[in-house]
């Protein structure tokens, strides 16, 4: 009994370790798939031929338009194109119902948060690909990673590479706008 | 507040307060981290019981700690600050040089009714040490912590070839459903164990090979301070113990149960 | 392996120190705090596409246009349209926040009857029945619809209808605003037609008590036009308007009509008054005789103001003409009184107010389909009913605005088997007192005409468009009454045909709010292009009526009993009623904010006003001058029973040094729950004025 | 990032309001409870712990029956340019002075309601959230996206409409400029205004009306002694009211004295 | 097993009597809890706060309390840098009653804040210009440093000092003490004074509002200087308490003249810079912000009267009383000064944080006032019972008072 008294302070050590380093965020995120199986590429690519602002748009008064409606959709998609499983859903549950898709934003704010695409493409001359990545290039979607008790997105603050704020602050440091004013970019 | 963060600003606002900050944390925990390297070195030097008697001996009310030679009328009120270690005392070598023991007494002394054999030297915490023919030592309880003992409840003796020291624990005894640490009077070796029955506790082959007694009474300053000490038992009781001049035989009964556990301490040195 | 106690705490310590180094506690910790940021309890608004839409309120007859920002269609606030000509960007409090009234908690989604749900369509055919019942029993009763705002397409179906039924009545509560104006039409010789006010060019305003600062007429023509004229506020409360007025002369309560007489009398012994309209005046020596009777002397003891500042007034008043003179009332007060109106009538004349520029002008009503105008019932104002007669009373209360006490209303009902529908939109005002309680639409629910104000300087007509779906189960007052009666109709069809005979007059101009372009009727092109101009969002505006021939006028009017009823009236009203002045020492003066006196909901927001500021006095909130207060031993913040002849009722009372020593100032409006209203405390004196009532008050 | 885009020079918005024309009718202080998506009064909330971030005062003349005169004042966050109280008490910074827009900022998503700025602010134009906010059922769908509703037990205060002043840099931004255009940019109490007694603009622009207006006679500031440089004025041809904004209080009657 | 627990060579009640004496302080412990928690989890609205009074009977609270509480660094700081070795009677006490009166604050300003999950935001953005930011870290450092001074008292404990690791580790901190009462002595006069500085530096509060040094408002001293007088005086009152209800001797009268006698000296010197610091105020700092000092008084009942009592009733009188050797002497005198004392210190207290709040900034203000609810009141009195829990339990269990065992053994003369 004396002999292993030591071992049980370390023991305990890397349990926790264990725990809180693998077993931790794993019980932290809910992952939720999209709802509906969508290609990027195959819209971005030889095939769609579609760039970014087809449709993501600003529209007249500066705000970003999101994601597209499902009217968007049916204007290809009225009837199945190829018949895939998911094709089929996308045409049956949702373009012939004229349901909207709840699509799972990665990127969503939180309530927070005002950003302006307008002030990033048309005055910071940014391009899509210097926040999202080559997200128009994916064939998946990945899914939707839900803190559990925060409720953000984990792209928003749980990633290593997410987006937190000090993320916009640098940049805005760097390029010398919102002199750091909270309510430049809060609501 | 640390560099890195959302909207942190180097200023020297910043500097200082948090320079100051920082300050303040590393020392509160190098300190704490100090402690506890050095707590660390102790255990594992096996200083803890001695710790433990410098720590007790120092919580010790001062009249407790009274030297020796106060008690004997050598010297005006004297506290001891070396943990009743004479050996270490350069008052006790100086006055031992000044004024060697005078001739042993012819027979066993007596204080309040507590006899003093004359064949062994006592202990502070009130044990007696018997040097015996084979070099070993036998120690045991004097009258006074025997009587207060009784037959103990029970009683935990180091096992034969444990090292003790001197104000380390010598053994544990437990009464009346408090456990008592009986101070060991020397340093050695335990050789064998006796029990209350036997009248001795340990055997003890001393360290080096022979007994340091410096710091023991000898049987003729054994008996003041043996009545100081029946003094303060009184005092800690708030009446009198003794009957007829002689104090009571059934002192463990006599000790009223809130009283017990200070009169043990008071008895057995400690806190 | 045996395990230990000590062998747990330390695998216990090992686990402690070790998930420091994890995210763990980190994490929570960060997590935690987002969490505070993000509570599922607090609502999210909503996300969408912004646009613009336009519409007009109804909450009141002003019609102000409104521009709404939506969020995905959905309306999220409210502003006024600097482009409209009339109401000019102007909205007052109640409007700004009308799109919040839909989701009212006190809101009627359900049929009631006897305040339990029951289905539309067996409510209705009960109430046909209890018609057809009354029809065959051949009873006197008759059956009436209560217009809360009359003028509307809905006003034009419920008249036409009613004329059908012999025992029909269409009822209207009693002029307010346009009561100044209705008093002069009956002191001009032949048909005056409807009559304006010239606000844009006036230049003084002589105030009897309205609240020209606080929502009335058209607000915008008012209050954006501030600096052109000055304001003499006649009035024993100091109100808004007395405040920013330019001259306030506070009188005693229902001593008006004395204090118009003086002004006469003096405007005459002065020669001040306007020659040309004295001549035109038929009367003009009886007159002199009347108001020579009310020198200022003599009315300063009546009115307790200073005989100096009656003549000075009169002459501030006739120094700076064009000057209109106007009563109308407060909207909890309740109205002047008829005679005070026919004084304050007699003052118009007297300054040459009538037929120009800046005074009293004439314009022409907004057309209504001939289908309806032809055969409408006559308009019956409710206090001229005969007490008792209404066996059926339908309270169309989706057009709420002014106070109206119940007792009124209850007067005029049958005794016994009188049965009163309520279509309304909200548990609020009468609705409690009805037997059945229909949901209507609410403001933005539904497609509404709103045609000009009472007192307009020209006709002028808009719509206000449904910028939300009405909930299920909700019924347009005017279809489910000709359902019961048996009349088929749907309102927006009969709106769009009263826009096409708008259209036929082919006059006036019509301004589109996107753009601000003013183009002429004439120009529109087609009936169908004008109404699409209209649910976008535009207005006609009817040009002025020219060839002013001043008409002869009677300043004691036709009816010959003119002068009689001035005197009476102004021997001051509390005089003549019948409660002791020892008994009740004090006056109790109810008043009211426009649309907010408790006939219909206001908005959640306006607690901001109400409740979270001192800005307006609640419901049943009562200010009384401190000297009066420690008189009757109150004190400021304490619970109060004001009692008169009428009945008592539980205030919360409140010191205002500015408040006249004597008076209690109630306000009526949106009040706590399971209060009398001080209203149905009130003196109704004859029904067409509670503003003044004999009283007293105690601490509780 | 090119130059052209980036601002200017920095701004200074505040308001004059002149008080001869407020007729207290509350217009400002509903117009800014939906812009702002303040909730409803709880049923026991009171004038106390209410949330106004716009709040209209009626001062008096102290005067009795008839002699007494009312004006209106509404007061809001007076967004203070110097020694701005509540900037520095904070202990976690969600309180700026935006150096852009001189507004003072406050961030309710940082703030722990600790209530510290409400007890530094001498105009009381800082509210507690004391209940989490409600909405009747069905209302939360008339809330305004540009602003965020505060959950319970955070400050919240005027910041001239933030959430008009992203929209108008929003559309600037499309229309490729930096900034709004004077106009552009107004907040919700100034467009509500029926007598238009708000005006509002850049102080820091010599030809704006706002600047024109403070420069002119008969402004006068609330607390100017204390140094803040608050930037809403004031303004009236009514000397009382001048004397009794800027007199000390201790002038108040006794009867006025609560509890 | 609570024999066991209790120190040797010193007496206790018995278990059931001890219960007795735990139970209602228990009970109001709970029901504060209970307050506290619905404060908590309804939110503040539960208080009788409101936007005016932003601050009410928690603030107070906590400022009196930590103000208590400063023994434990003044005594700290005598003993273990001034070293002045007689204290030690009491230390152990006094960082008990420090610990208790700082760790209660802190759990009350966790209530009291409406965001507590967010409360470690200052710890990330700190507004180092913020005097609340500074309190803030000066007393979460100094609550760490107090728990650490209580760690040694509590392994002190008979069955706990059995263990060996403990009982090196107890002996080995006790040796590095000093460091940490160093810190905490640095620490406890940094707070003490921005919580001072946290009234002076309210420019919009022109009746709390101070002139200073550098950037601390002279509040900032002023509260230093009173609470280090205060301190000494608490520790004195509550010994003689615990000695009354406990009727035990646990101190000699020594050591309370001298806890009295530093409390006194202290308590002159902040009379004087009290008196200084209002005369500057009533003649520079009100007017220049546009109040004359008078009207701060014109509201009753919070007359001049306030002024003379903070100076002179409750300032003069008890340090004159302590500063008196004779009187010093005899415990009534002493006792009756240090509630003088402590009584003053609340007042003081109440004043910066309630009548600031209470009196009008703008002219058309009203003056106001308020009355804690129910919850308020029972979170108060939570933090009362919870101090009063912790100090039994330590006292029973824990050595606080090295001497008792010594006085206790010696026989009682009469008239000592």
């Amino acid at each position: 009994m004396k002999s292993n008294g030591r071992i049980w302070f370390p023991a305990g050590v890397l349990v926790s370790l264990g725990l809180g380093w693998f077993g931790f965020p794993a019980m932290l995120y809910r992952a939720e798939p999209q709802p509906v199986a969508f290609s990027h590429k195959a819209h971005t690519g030889q095939k769609g031929g579609m760039k970014c602002e087809d449709c993501h748009a600003l529209r007249e008064d500066g705000s970003f338009s999101g994601i597209p409606g499902i009217e968007k959709c049916a204007g290809c998609h009225a009837s199945a194109i190829g018949s895939t499983a998911a094709e089929k859903r996308l045409v049956d549950e949702y373009v012939s119902q004229n349901r909207e898709i709840p699509w799972l934003v990665y990127a969503r704010q939180p309530e927070n948060v005002w950003f302006s695409h307008a002030a990033h493409i048309k005055l910071g001359k940014l391009t899509c690909e210097q926040c999202h990545g080559e997200h128009g290039k994916t064939d998946t979607l990945r899914p939707y990673e839900e803190d559990r008790i925060s409720g953000y997105s984990r792209d928003v603050r749980g990633n290593p590479g997410g987006k937190k704020m000090k993320t916009c602050e640098d940049c805005h440091g760097r390029c010398g706008v919102g002199q750091q004013g909270c309510l430049d970019c809060h609501k | 507040m640390f560099p890195g963060i959302d909207g942190f600003e180097w200023t020297p606002g910043h500097l200082i307060f948090l320079g100051i900050f920082y300050t303040v944390v590393a020392v509160v925990f190098l300190t704490l981290a100090l402690a506890a390297v050095r707590a660390w070195r102790s255990y594992r030097a096996n200083r803890a019981e001695a710790i433990r008697w410098q720590a007790d001996f120092h919580d010790l009310p001062a009249r407790d700690r009274a030297c020796r030679h106060a008690l004997t009328g050598e010297m005006r009120e004297r506290v001891c600050e070396l943990g009743f270690d004479c050996r270490r005392c350069e008052t006790h070598a100086r006055l031992l040089e000044e004024r060697p023991p005078a001739q042993a007494p012819a027979a066993d002394t007596e204080a309040g009714g507590v006899r003093l054999p004359l064949d062994r030297l006592y202990h502070r915490g009130h044990t007696w040490v018997r040097p015996e023919k084979d070099g070993t030592v036998t120690v045991g309880l004097d009258e006074l912590a025997s009587r207060l003992m009784g037959t103990p409840d029970r009683v935990r003796l180091p096992k034969a070839g444990r090292r003790i020291s001197v104000n380390g624990t010598g053994w544990r005894m437990w009464k009346h459903g408090s456990d008592v640490r009986v101070l060991s009077p020397v340093d050695g070796e335990v050789a064998a164990t006796g029990g209350p029955e036997a009248g001795w506790y340990l055997k003890v082959k001393p360290a080096e090979g022979r007994l340091d007694a410096r710091h023991l009474l000898r049987p003729d300053e054994a008996a003041p301070w043996m009545r100081r000490e029946l003094e303060r038992v009184q005092w800690t009781l708030g009446h009198s113990l003794a009957d007829g001049g002689v104090m009571v035989q059934n002192l463990s009964e006599a000790v009223p149960a809130e009283a017990w556990d200070a009169v043990c301490a008071g008895v057995f040195l400690q806190v | 392996m045996k395990v230990g106690r000590r062998d747990l705490f330390k695998f216990a310590a090992g686990s402690v120190a070790g998930l420091a180094i994890t995210p763990v506690p980190w994490k929570l910790l960060e997590d935690t705090a987002l969490w505070s940021q993000n509570w599922s309890w607090i609502p999210r608004p909503p996300r969408g596409e912004i646009g613009t839409k336009f519409t007009a309120c109804t909450l009141c007859p002003a019609g102000c246009a409104v521009r709404a920002r939506c969020v995905g269609g959905q309306p999220v606030a409210l502003a006024g349209v600097a482009e409209h000509p009339a109401t000019r960007g102007v909205l007052c409090a109640l409007g700004l926040a009308g799109h919040h009234l839909p989701y009212h908690p006190l809101r009627v989604r359900q049929a009631l009857r006897g305040g339990r749900p029951v289905g539309l369509d067996t409510a209705a055919a009960e109430i046909a029945a209890a018609l057809v019942e009354m029809r065959r029993s051949g009873s006197k009763n008759l059956v009436a619809v209560l217009d809360e705002r009359p003028g509307r397409t809905a006003s034009w179906l419920y008249r036409r209808w009613l004329a059908d039924m012999p025992q029909g009545r269409y009822v209207t509560p009693p002029e307010r605003e346009g009561a100044t104006l209705a008093a002069l039409a009956e002191l001009i010789e032949g048909d005056a037609g409807p009559l304006g006010l010239d606000l844009e060019r006036v230049r003084t305003i002589l105030s009897f008590g309205a609240p020209v600062l606080d929502g009335w007429s058209t607000p915008g023509r008012v209050l954006r036009r501030r600096e052109r004229f000055q304001i003499v506020q006649v009035e024993t409360r100091y109100s808004r308007t007395a405040a920013l007025a330019d001259q306030w002369v506070p009188i005693r309560p229902g001593t008006e009509a004395a204090f118009a007489l003086a002004l006469a009398h003096v405007l005459i012994e002065e020669r001040l008054y306007d020659e040309a309209a004295a001549r035109r005046a038929g009367d003009f020596a009886a007159y002199r005789k009347v108001a020579g009777e009310f020198p200022p002397e003599r009315v300063a003891g009546l009115s307790g103001v200073a005989a100096e500042q009656v003549i000075q007034t009169a002459r501030l008043v006739a120094g700076r003409r064009p000057a209109i003179a106007v009563g109308g009332g407060d909207p909890g007060g309740g109205p002047l009184g008829r005679e005070e109106e026919m004084a304050i009538g007699g003052l118009n004349l007297l300054l040459g107010g009538l037929e120009r520029d800046g005074g009293i002008v004439r314009r022409r009503a907004v057309p209504a389909p001939k289908e309806l105008e032809a055969g409408a019932a006559p308009v019956t104002e409710i206090q001229d009913l005969p007490n008792g007669s209404v066996g059926l009373l339908f309270i169309d209360a989706s057009a709420a605005v002014d106070a109206l006490p119940w007792r009124l209303v209850e007067q005029k009902l049958a005794s016994g088997k009188a049965l009163v529908v309520s279509l309304a939109a909200y548990r609020a005002g009468y609705a409690g007192h009805a037997d059945y309680l229909i949901p209507a639409p609410m403001y933005l629910e539904s497609l509404q005409d709103v045609p000009a104000p009472a007192d307009a300087a020209e006709a002028s007509f808009s719509l206000s468009t449904a910028l939300v779906a009405p909930p299920q189960g909700v019924v347009e007052p005017v279809e489910f009454v000709g359902r019961v009666t048996g009349n088929a109709g749907t309102l927006s069809d009969w709106i769009k045909r009263r826009a096409a005979a708008v259209y036929r007059t082919g006059r006036g101009t019509v301004t589109t709010y996107t753009t601000g372009k003013v183009e002429p009727l004439a120009e529109v092109g087609s009936a169908e292009k004008f109404w699409n101009a209209l649910t976008e969002g535009a207005c006609w505006q009817d040009e002025r009526v020219g060839g002013r021939a001043a008409p002869g006028v009677a300043l004691l009017g036709r009816h010959g009993d003119g002068a009689a009823r001035l005197r009476r009236a102004a021997a001051g009203r509390l005089d003549a009623g019948e409660a002791p002045a020892g008994q009740y020492p004090l006056v109790l003066a109810p008043f009211g904010w426009r649309g907010a006196t408790g006939n219909t909901a206001l908005s959640p927001v306006m607690s901001k006003v109400y409740q979270e500021s001192g800005l307006r006095r609640a419901g049943n909130q009562a200010a009384v001058h401190p000297a009066t207060g420690a008189a009757c031993g109150l004190t400021d913040g304490c619970r109060g029973v004001i009692e008169t002849q009428c009945g008592s009722c539980g205030v919360a009372v409140f010191f205002d040094p500015a408040v006249m020593p004597g008076v209690i100032q109630v306000a009526v409006g949106p009040e706590p729950p399971r209060t009398r209203s001080v209203l149905e405390v009130c003196d109704l004196e004859g029904g067409c004025s509670w503003r003044a009532a004999r009283a007293r008050i105690w601490k509780v | 990032m090119t130059m052209d885009t980036k601002r200017k020079r920095p701004a200074r918005y505040g308001m004059v309001i002149d008080v001869d024309r407020c007729t207290g009718c509350g217009a400002c202080m509903i117009a800014c409870a939906v812009e702002n998506n303040v909730p409803p009064a709880q049923p026991e909330a009171t004038d106390r712990t209410g949330i106004t971030w716009v709040r209209v005062y009626q001062i008096h003349n102290g005067a009795s029956f008839p002699e007494n005169r009312t004006a209106f004042v509404p007061v809001m966050c007076q967004q203070c340019g110097h020694q701005t109280p509540c900037v520095s008490v904070c202990p976690q910074q969600a309180v700026d002075v935006d150096r852009e827009t001189g507004i003072v900022g406050q961030m309710p998503q940082r703030c722990l309601g600790c209530r510290y700025c409400m007890a530094a602010c001498p105009y009381h134009a800082r509210y507690f959230n004391w209940w989490d906010p409600v909405w009747p059922k069905g209302m939360e769908r008339t809330l305004n996206p540009a602003v965020a509703p505060r959950m319970r037990g955070v400050v919240e205060k005027c910041n001239f409409c933030q959430g008009r002043l992203h929209a108008a840099r929003e559309r600037a931004a499309a229309a490729g400029r930096a900034e709004p255009k004077p106009g552009e940019y107004v907040p919700a109490c100034v467009e509500a205004c029926p007598t238009a007694a708000i005006t509002f603009g850049d102080l820091a622009d010599e030809n704006s009306a706002a600047a024109e207006q403070a420069r002119g006679g008969n402004t006068f500031r609330l607390l100017q002694k204390l140094g803040t440089e608050p930037k809403v004025y004031y303004r009236s041809s009514r000397p009382w009211v001048h004397q009794v904004a800027q007199q000390d209080f201790g002038r108040r009657k006794k009867e006025e004295i609560r509890g | 097993m609570d024999r066991a627990l209790i120190s040797r060579g010193v007496r206790r009640c018995s278990p059931r009597q001890f219960l007795l004496w735990l139970v209602p302080w228990a009970a109001l412990a709970a029901f504060g809890a209970y307050s506290a928690g619905l404060c908590l989890v309804r939110g503040l609205n539960q208080t009788n706060m409101d936007n005016r009074f932003a601050f009410g009977l928690w603030i107070f609270l906590d400022l009196t309390v930590i103000a208590l509480g400063a023994g434990a660094f003044f005594t700290g700081f005598l003993l273990y840098i001034l070293k002045r070795h007689e204290l030690k009677a009491v230390i152990n006490s006094a960082v008990v009653i420090g610990f208790v009166c700082y760790s209660g604050a802190v759990v009350v300003l966790m209530v009291d804040v409406g965001q507590p999950l967010r409360a470690w935001f200052t710890f990330w953005h700190p507004n180092v210009h913020s005097m609340l930011t500074e309190v803030t870290f000066c007393i979460t450092c100094y609550l760490t440093v107090l728990a650490i001074e209580y760690l040694p008292i509590l392994l002190k404990n008979r069955k706990i000092r059995q263990v060996p690791s403990f009982l090196v580790f107890e002996f080995e901190l006790h040796k590095v003490m000093y460091v940490l009462a160093g810190v905490g002595t640095f620490l406890s006069f940094f707070h003490q004074g921005s919580l001072g500085g946290l009234y002076g530096v309210l420019r919009g509060r022109p009746f709390a509002f101070r002139e200073g040094f550098a950037i601390w408002p002279s509040t900032f001293f002023l509260f230093i200087l009173s609470a280090a007088a205060a301190g000494p005086a608490f520790i004195l009152l509550t010994t003689w308490l615990v000695s009354k209800i406990s009727r035990k001797r646990l101190v000699k009268l020594e050591v309370m003249a001298e806890l009295g006698r530093i409390s006194g000296v202290l308590l002159i010197v902040y009379v004087l810079a009290k008196a200084v610091d209002t005369l500057v105020w009533i003649n520079e700092t009100a007017p220049a912000t546009g109040f004359a000092a008078h009207q701060f008084y014109a509201w009753r009942p919070f007359g001049t009267w306030i002024l003379f009592a903070e100076i002179v009733v409750f300032g003069l009188a008890p340090a004159l009383v302590l500063l008196d050797e004779k009187k010093r002497q005899r415990t009534g005198w002493l006792v009756g000064a240090a509630v003088l004392v402590c009584s003053g210190i609340g007042l003081n207290r109440f004043v910066l944080t309630i009548q600031t709040l209470a009196l009008p900034t703008l002219p058309f203000d009203a003056f106001l006032s308020y009355t804690p609810s129910w919850q308020e009141v029972g979170t108060f009195l939570a933090v009362i019972a919870y101090g009063v829990l912790v100090y039994s339990l330590s006292f029973r269990y824990l050595p606080l008072f090295p001497q008792e065992r010594e006085l206790a053994e010696v026989p009682r003369v009469s008239g000592d």
